[in-house]
């Protein structure tokens, strides 16, 4: 018995049966998870957790791209990275404890920054892209290729005790340029290393990741596109806001917009956000 | 005219760290309260430092969204969005960390 | 030097940087995770993430209390246990996973069922109570003994594709019984075994009972108490609504309440709620 | 009178796992809307299942929480609870898992 032809091994039926015991989720959302693929850029605070349930859920294959190492003052929210990994990889630690979880499922490392180089190769083995990532060149760049290769994007942040998440580029909604046609100033554009961030709030907004991707994935459920879920810690208090549609104007993804792998492969982030892709770690010097 | 003007994603910084202000907004007798009205408004009186981390040139700064009513404003008319009594306005600056 | 007479260590320092760097939570935050004590009873679904966050971000004393044993049904939304404990108790595993995450911290491991009898000795040693159980009688039981103690309780609970959250006994504030003075049919008493969940979102509810316990310990923010938050994973709703204060006819926490220790200890909280505190492992009849 | 019903935590299988309900409820001329009325009004109109997983003699039952406008109904009178056009009100039953 395969599962009611959805391919679903005894292992598998035992694995996942709170989900498939679920009506509104049931045999066919498992197997829109089973069959799909879900690519993690950033394997950090929200990245953790997302990957985390991710491969527990039973996605078929789960990309993790970063390009860091562990370090000590990471542990206090990338609850994915145990001590023993401190200096080593971060793809490295977080594939191996997604595996730990669920053996069955296919990971696959990409120990590397992501570029405009390697981005439109990387993103185009994934059906979903999750921005894990903690700055603003990062956010451009992968919400133009996800347009460019049309992914859904699901997107998160979070600094200090607050966090926001909603879903890109999904289904006729906006990208990340129909709502941020111009980047911030640079002064605006603040990194958990630099400012600090409650531990727990980037694990909030990655499970919710982690859940919208789940959602997508499985065709169950309503994304959060068109709506941004705007967290504030330590008040307690959530805001799911309406925002704006697709822009007929937006250079990328708008009617007339003319951004294609050519551009995208051309286009510097780092000029158009005045800020790096990624920096070396901060030498603390709170002391 | 009461209204509740939120502030968040590091914008509160700019008002004394105060994130939430109820606030009495007059407007001109039989004059209609605009959000351009209201920024410059908030300009006078709840930001006290830093205004270019707020405006530029006449609207909110890139990386700024705005919410009337829990609804971007982008779909309201922007600065020619009227405002009513008790009417709820959130600035919030877009995050990027992680 | 040993951090501002705060206590703090240069790797404590360094381990928890990215706490410090924040105003609204800083030293004096930290510090009081590090000197506070939080017991999280039930290492399933809602004890997970709740566990990992509440090591990794230096609570002082972390207890875990469960019978259970790990098993590849759970494996789905217990992210803290890895398929090497399949067959292992539960709390072994949740501990093994909190010292490799934060080895500086303290772990206590109760490996026994939570009964009446054992539950105002254990519970009396910590300073924040999480309810990550799966059950009504469970519920009853944990609330009353804080109450008896004088603990708050930040208690969650998840089912299908919903959760729920709120702290109880906190600051004057209601208990359990003061909202749910007569127990519901057992009809309406599903358990996550019997009805299925959807796996991240008791992910979601333990990293926010996390945060509130993380905020009642360093006494930052407002803590949820007094009101609830209601939380559709498929809608991606999510309501803070305003409950009902601590009640002055409830039995046991109101105004002429005569529950004590020997009343508590004496309660039948099977009898009452007609479901009983732990049930041996479903045989599943999905096949 | 229009108002927005919700079911939640498991009560909306009584009503063909629908959770939303926007409703048209119909009230005396001049007469005004308490909440004893509205349940019994959805007791004849949504719900469609096991009516005692819903009520206990003349109000909810026990384990349900109602909320009036995102506000517990203990806090506005229970069954006396006057409504409003537009008012919004939840029917929720409390969750033990995890
Ligand atoms: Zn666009
Ligand atoms: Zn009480």
């Amino acid at each position: 018995d395969s599962g009611f032809g959805h391919g679903l091994s005894p292992d598998m039926i035992y694995r996942y049966s709170r989900h498939l015991l679920l009506p509104s989720f049931g045999v066919q959302g498992q197997s829109g998870l089973l069959k799909s693929s879900i690519l993690v850029v950033g394997a950090g605070g929200l990245g953790s957790p997302a990957l985390l349930y991710l491969a527990a859920c039973g996605v078929g294959r789960l990309g993790i791209v970063d390009h860091d190492v562990v370090e000590l003052n990471n542990l206090h929210r990338q609850i994915i990275h145990a001590e023993a990994y401190i200096g080593r990889s971060k793809v490295e630690s977080a594939a191996a404890a997604c595996r730990s979880i669920n053996s069955s499922i296919q990971i696959v490392e990409h120990k590397e920054a992501l570029r405009t180089s390697n981005a439109l190769e990387i993103l185009s083995k994934y059906d979903i892209i999750i921005d894990a990532t903690d700055n603003a060149p990062s956010r451009y760049m992968i919400s133009d290729c996800c347009v460019v290769l049309g992914k859904p994007l699901v997107s998160g942040a979070a600094l200090g005790s607050e966090g926001q998440l909603t879903v890109y580029n999904y289904n006729g909604g906006p990208c990340y340029r129909c709502l941020f046609p111009t980047p911030p100033p640079t002064t605006a554009c603040q990194r958990c290393s630099d400012s600090g961030v409650l531990g727990v709030v980037p694990g909030i907004i990655g499970c919710l990741q982690a859940l919208e991707a789940i959602k997508i994935a499985s065709a169950v459920g309503e994304p959060l596109s068109g709506r941004m879920l705007l967290f504030d810690a330590l008040s307690a208090r959530i805001r799911i806001v309406k925002i704006r549609g697709r822009s007929l104007h937006c250079e990328v993804c708008g009617e007339s917009a003319a951004f294609n792998r050519q551009l995208f492969q051309d286009f510097d982030y780092e000029k158009f956000t005045q800020s790096p892709l990624s920096t070396a770690p901060l030498k603390l010097n709170l002391l | 005219m009461q209204l509740t003007l939120e502030f968040g994603g590091g914008l509160e910084l700019l008002c004394d760290s105060v994130k939430v202000h109820n606030v009495n907004v007059d407007q001109g007798a039989g004059e209609k309260l605009t959000m351009k009205n209201l920024l410059a408004w908030v300009c006078t009186n709840l930001i006290k430092e830093r205004p270019e981390m707020f405006m530029k040139e006449d609207t909110v700064r890139p990386g700024v969204l705005v919410l009337v009513n829990d609804c971007d404003w982008e779909l309201s008319g922007q600065l020619d969005t009227t405002l009513e009594e008790k009417d709820s306005v959130v600035f919030i600056s877009t995050l990027h960390g992680g």
